[in-house]
């Protein structure tokens, strides 16, 4: 998928403009969502710093950090906020974002895991798991690859690892891409 | 010589119109073309009122009341939205158009809002013209 | 008679004669039928100003008089009593707001002029269609009835009742006292609530000027400012209240336990019941839903009568005063009133919605009243701070904001937490010296005199301050240290950190909510709410006390969140504004009203059910609606509604309207 | 008879999931319940799509949603993470106008349309709710009477919501679980986080948080586990091992689908519910109730 580098739109605008980054504006800082995530303790930067470091604009020390892409998407920050803010969505609004910028981050694989995955919905509509996997080690370390064999080995045992991708017909095919093809030509939401 | 769109606005005397009062010492401008009455609640305001208005050459109405909840006289104010929304049909189907028909919530303390109210409704009228119910004595 | 206009244009200095040409207003005023004179003037608010409008009145005449000047809202009063001094009624003058809508929110000068040409036209095609009005009085009757007997109710009926008019406090409970009777110590002077109470308690218990009515409900209200009407269900409480002495012997007897709504669960009540040691009136009530006897005799069963028999073969007495009554019923009171003042309060915020908070799975997750009973002398532990196991709690949280400043449960902040959990602190602090005590705030809001020093107070009595929300309290230990704790998580968000802090007891400083019935009392007494549920004042800054409702006045806690010294200040004003009333014995009533043509009406009633202020009856006889006019506000509601067009609003009749409308259109 | 357009998902369709889908459909069948498949649905896209490009991600599960509005049935999912998606589409959709309207034309583009009609739902949703615990206790034919079952909800069957249950507290599964006889026990950490897709990316993570269902679960005297996700039960149970290499541990809890542990009830044989699936094998605990 091409991806789509951004006008200089300062960052604080451009995340209260993405849908769920409305939230930015209305934080109180009290940190619910910091002390709810499974996850904060090995972000660079909590949900709720995101949102200081957002307001203070210090945009590439958001980008660059790997916060938003531990973002489990468990929504217990979420149903929690006193606020209402949607603090999950905000997190892959800001993965869009540096999606977008291109700011690839060195420290955590998920960008690309991401990023092959889609490439798969994008392209056949359907995730083959073994396929999206491979895929996925190739892109990141191969060496991980031999390293998940045993975990594989057992779903192959147990005749969970299907190696045939599921395909729609032609003509539903067809339909799918042109959507896809028209989101792709309307894209810049951002 | 253009177009100078008329307008009457039924204003309640305790949020709208005091809203007004204070977009007027706040010196907020905004357009001359409404002209204000002031009711005890928009309650009052009824079906009779806002067709004489047509009737006699105004090219919009615009009624404001207190926000909902916030109505002096409890609940005044969605009487009037009622009237309004039942009228507006009516204003289609007799070529008026229901968009010269218009409700807005202004509270006392929104000067503001009764400038950009009046800015927009004023613009809105421009756009659809003089009333087919304008006499040419009424043309300025 | 042929009316007779004279019109005014004010200059307000260049405040409008800067932007509107006065002089061609009034030639184009002098133009206009009826007109007799149209002047222009520098001030017309000014004494000369007004005599320019006396004189004329007198020596020309005039019957009508119009200014175009401000809003009506800064000057009509003024101008309306000018030309009462010259023999004209109020109502027969109009006034036209060239200035706050038109010279001061027009910049192009001939647009200004043109518009305020309208503006003067519509009156005074108006005023000719105007017509005297009288506003009627009528007699005020002095007696008061306060609805709620918490502090608010207490304060503002000891008010009204010292300067000797009588009054009515109505309770629910058996006890007066409210919320403060529960609380143990008052911030931020600390010093015991019920001490302070209790002498007003007992006042309030014997002042002659106050019937006491415990038990009881607001059943139903009707009348008007000045003189209503009110029907109070005074509960039966199967106790002589004469005989009774309060001797509590009854409750040693009684063998039905259940849990005490005073100490909030903490601790039992028995089936008869005095609710606390210095309750006012100190006198048992049999609650009826758990007395056995009571309950029996649905079935026609007999039993138990222990308190009132007490049991012979040990020759143990029952009551000795005889004033058990099983016998007695509801009693419905008819009271009246000159005005009203609502003052029932609060409602703690239930936090067992918050599921991740514990209230309710764990033990040892306390309310804030809760905790205040437990460490109320006079609570269920006399005052001791213990966990449920008997133990004494090492360490305790405090989380703030509990129900509070949150979109799922209240936006609003509730303004006492704060503050009460700082008191909480200093109260375990004094009782158990190396407890570790944390507090867990998003903001301290300590705004109140003398309340930043009670905070530096505490900060020295060293207290651990996380600033952070808390996000869960959890029994799921994740370390050997956190086993059999409360494991509180939060964000301690000035160092940015996730924290697990275990400790043995969690104080969850829950939110004041309206009380659950509190629509019911709004319908009652015909006032509204806010979108909190709290009941709305009449102005928020300028009348903070009186309502929708001319005669109701709202105070405390029912009015919206507040503190003790703000509840009584406020109980206070609420009296001051009844005293008001009363001493000058009658109260005008709007001349603004509707009025129905029984001929005209046809009896569909759509009007009565419009009424916000059930000004409107029907009449079964004559099939046909009229209007209380003490009871209308002259909204015009009806006016519009009516569809056989039987109902004038006076003073904005259709003709008058119409004619309006006219005049801007010109 | 009860009809749903049935969105089965990657996973539970051609993936390693497989189970779940022929469970789903099986112990379908007893309560009259039809489960017709959405001809030519495409992946939902899932949260990585979302992460990646919102609008691509919209279009691709608008595509699925207005393929079912023309059925007119509720859409219904055995997958959290397609739940999660379709009814973030859904309410996307109506929050935000300027992108309904891309939306809108990119749907045209491929001759479809969506008006925003199509409720989704989870299985579970449909099975406690519209079938009831009495019609599905009327269907037991081996009470699983003494087994005792952690009812693992996960995150995405209950947040953000409002869904059909507590988004803290869920109860559902539970009473499920003792409608078909079991004893669902105490499990604190029901509706935690088993790691999600990060298994992939940050493997210590979600191995961490595994550790910790695990624990709890099996802390609370639970013999096996029961879920209502692929990617849970894939998490749950192919995981293991791992967690037990890395943490030391020697868990060895079963990891089922409730329609699983619902079809052995009902006296489904084993080979149609996939019940050989699970890596860690169930036939120890089911021992007692199995139909061979």
């Amino acid at each position: 998928m091409k991806t789509k580098v951004l006008n200089g739109k300062n960052l604080a605008q451009e995340i209260s403009a993405l849908p769920g980054g409305e939230g930015i504006n209305l934080c109180i800082q009290c940190g619910t969502c910091s002390a709810s995530c499974p996850n904060a303790n090995r972000m660079e930067h909590a949900p709720r710093e995101l949102i200081a470091l957002a307001r203070a604009g210090m945009y590439d020390e958001i980008l660059s950090s790997n916060s938003m892409w531990f973002c489990l998407s468990c929504y217990l920050c979420t149903v929690r906020c006193p606020r209402g803010i949607k603090i999950t969505d905000m997190m892959h609004a800001l993965d869009r974002v540096a999606t977008r910028r291109q700011l690839s981050n060195a420290r955590t694989q998920t960008p690309t895991m991401y990023k092959s995955f889609s490439d798969f919905v994008y392209s056949i509509g359907s995730i083959p798991e073994v396929g999206f996997m491979t895929w996925f080690y190739l892109l990141s370390n191969p060496l991980r690859a031999l390293k998940m064999m045993p975990v594989a080995l057992s779903l192959l045992k147990h005749g969970r690892l299907p190696v045939k991708a599921r395909r729609l017909k032609p003509e539903a095919e067809r339909q799918r891409r042109a959507i896809l093809d028209k989101a792709e030509e309307l894209e810049g939401i951002l | 010589m253009s177009f100078e769109p008329k307008i009457v606005g039924f204003m309640c005397n305790w949020c709208s119109y005091a809203g007004a009062d204070l977009a007027g010492t706040s010196r907020i401008k905004y357009p001359p073309n409404v002209r204000v009455i002031r009711l005890m609640c928009s309650g009052r305001v009824d079906e009779r009122l806002i067709l004489k208005a047509f009737a006699l050459g105004a090219d919009g109405v615009l009624v404001c009341g207190c926000p909902p909840g916030d109505c002096h006289y409890l609940k005044g104010n969605l009487s009037a939205r009622r009237r309004v929304m039942g009228l507006k049909p009516f204003l289609e189907c007799i070529g008026i158009g229901a968009d010269r028909l218009r409700l807005d919530w202004i509270s006392a303390s929104e000067g503001l809002k009764i400038g950009e109210t009046v800015e927009s409704f004023t613009e809105t009228i421009r756009k659809l013209g003089p009333s087919p119910l304008r006499r040419s004595n009424h043309d300025n | 008679m042929e009316p007779r206009i004279g019109v005014y244009i004010c200059h307000c200095g260049s405040n409008i004669a800067g932007t509107v040409a006065v002089e061609e207003v009034a030639q184009f005023a002098s133009g206009l039928d009826s007109v007799v004179v149209a002047r222009d003037y520098k001030y017309m608010c000014s004494d000369p100003g007004q005599n320019l409008i006396k004189d004329d009145i007198k020596e020309l005449g005039l019957n009508r008089v119009v200014v175009a000047s401000c809003s009506p809202r800064m000057h009509e009063p003024t101008f309306r009593r000018a030309c009462e001094d010259a023999g004209l009624n109020a109502y027969l003058f109009e006034m036209a707001n060239i200035r706050e809508h038109c010279s001061w929110v027009t910049e192009d000068k001939q647009a200004a002029t043109e518009k305020a040409k309208a503006l003067v036209s519509a009156a005074v095609r108006r005023i000719y269609y105007q017509e005297p009005l009288e506003t009627r009085e009528v007699p005020v009757n002095s007696n008061v009835l306060v609805l709620g007997g918490g502090i608010a109710g207490i304060q503002a009926a000891l008010e009204i009742a010292d300067s000797e008019h009588q009054v009515y406090l109505v309770e629910r409970d058996s006890s007066i006292g409210g919320h403060m009777a529960q609380f143990d110590k008052t911030f931020p002077t600390l010093d015991c609530s019920a001490c302070i109470l209790t002498p007003k308690m007992t006042t309030v218990g014997q002042h002659q000027y106050i019937q006491l009515m415990t038990y009881s409900e607001l059943e139903e209200v009707s009348g008007y400012v000045g003189n209503f009407q009110a029907k109070i269900r005074m509960k039966a409480k199967y106790v002589d209240q004469e005989k009774c002495t309060g001797c509590g012997r009854c409750q040693e007897l009684c063998p039905i336990s259940v849990p005490s709504e005073f100490d909030q669960g903490l601790g039992k009540r028995k089936a008869i019941y005095i609710p606390f040691p210095y309750a006012v009136p100190n006198k048992a009530v049999i609650d009826a839903e758990s007395c056995s006897h009571l309950k029996g005799l649905k079935e026609g069963k007999d039993v138990c009568r222990l308190c009132e028999k007490g049991i012979e073969k040990k020759g143990i007495a029952g009551c000795e005063a005889g004033a058990i009554d099983f016998s007695q019923e509801d009693k419905i009171v008819e009271v009246e009133i000159g005005s009203i003042i609502i003052a029932t309060g609060f409602q703690q915020f239930d936090p067992s919605v918050i599921y991740e908070y514990g209230y309710g799975h764990y033990d040892n997750v306390l309310t804030g009243l809760q905790f205040e009973r437990l460490s109320n002398a006079s609570g269920p532990t006399s005052g001791e701070i213990l966990l449920t196991d008997g133990r004494t709690p090492e360490s305790v949280a405090i989380i703030h904001c509990v129900g509070s400043r949150d979109q799922n449960y209240h936006e609003y902040c509730s303004r006492v937490c704060c503050m009460y959990s700082l008191k909480y602190s200093h109260l375990i602090r004094e009782k158990i010296p190396n407890a570790q005590i944390y507090q867990l705030y998003i903001d301290l809001r300590c705004f109140g005199k003398g309340y930043e020093e009670f905070y530096n107070r505490l900060q020295k009595e060293g207290v651990n301050f996380v600033r952070g929300r808390a996000a869960e309290v959890t029994g799921v230990a994740e370390t050997p240290e956190e086993k059999g704790k409360l494991v509180v998580l939060c964000e301690d968000t000035l160092i940015s950190r996730q924290r697990r802090i275990p400790v043995d007891m969690v104080i969850l400083s829950c939110g004041l909510e309206p009380r659950a019935d509190a629509g019911e009392v709004a319908r009652l007494v015909k006032i509204s709410q806010s979108a909190d549920g709290f009941f709305l004042e009449k102005h928020p800054k300028l009348d903070p006390v009186a309502t929708a409702t001319d005669g109701v006045f709202v105070t405390g806690c029912c009015q919206g969140p507040k503190d003790i010294p703000d509840t009584v200040a406020q109980a206070s004003a609420a009296a001051a504004r009844v005293l008001a009333m009363i001493s000058k014995g009658k109260v005008e009533v709007e001349a603004i009203t509707s009025v129905i043509d029984e001929k005209l009406c046809s009896g569909c009633k759509i009007c009565k059910d419009l009424c916000p202020y059930g000004a409107i009856s029907f009449d079964e006889e004559k099939k046909v609606c009229s209007v209380n006019e003490a009871l209308c506000k002259g909204c015009g509601t009806c006016v519009a509604a009516c569809p056989s067009g039987a109902i004038t609003g006076r003073h904005f009749t259709t003709q008058q309207l119409l004619a309006e409308v006219e005049g801007v259109l010109v | 008879m009860k009809y749903y357009t049935y969105f089965p998902g990657c996973s539970a369709s051609h993936g390693g999931a497989k189970a779940y889908d022929l469970s789903a459909r099986a112990v379908a069948k007893a309560p009259d319940v039809d489960l017709i498949e959405l001809d030519d649905w495409n992946c939902c896209g899932s949260t990585p799509y979302t992460a990646v490009d919102e609008l691509a991600s919209l279009c691709s599960s608008g595509r699925n949603l207005a393929l079912a509005e023309k059925r007119g049935f509720d859409m219904v999912t055995p997958c959290s993470a397609c739940y999660v998606i379709l009814n973030r589409t859904n309410s996307s959709l109506k929050e935000y106008p300027e992108l309904k309207a891309k939306v809108d034309e990119a749907l045209a583009a491929g001759g479809l349309e969506y008006r925003g009609t199509v409720k989704v739902r989870h299985l579970l949703d449909v099975f406690v709710n519209d079938v009831g615990y009495d019609e599905i206790t009327s269907k037991v034919q081996n009470s699983l009477t003494g087994l005792k079952v952690a009812p693992y909800y996960g995150c995405q069957i209950v947040r953000p919501g409002p869904g059909f249950d507590h988004p803290e507290f869920p109860q559902s599964l539970d009473r499920l679980v003792e409608s078909l006889g079991a004893e669902a026990i105490p499990f604190p950490l029901k509706a935690r986080c088993c790691g999600g897709s990060l298994i992939i990316s940050e493997e210590d993570i979600a191995l961490g948080l595994i550790n910790k269902l695990l624990d709890s679960a099996s802390s609370n005297g639970a013999e096996c586990i029961a879920t209502v996700c692929p990617l849970c039960q894939t998490n749950l149970d192919a995981y293991q091992s791992r967690v037990n290499k890395k943490f030391k541990t020697s868990f060895n809890l079963p990891v089922l689908f409730f329609t699983q542990l619902m079809g052995v009830a009902f006296g489904i044989e084993s080979q149609a519910l996939g019940l050989e699936k699970c890596i860690v094998s169930a036939e120890k605990v089911l021992a007692g109730c199995l139909n061979r």
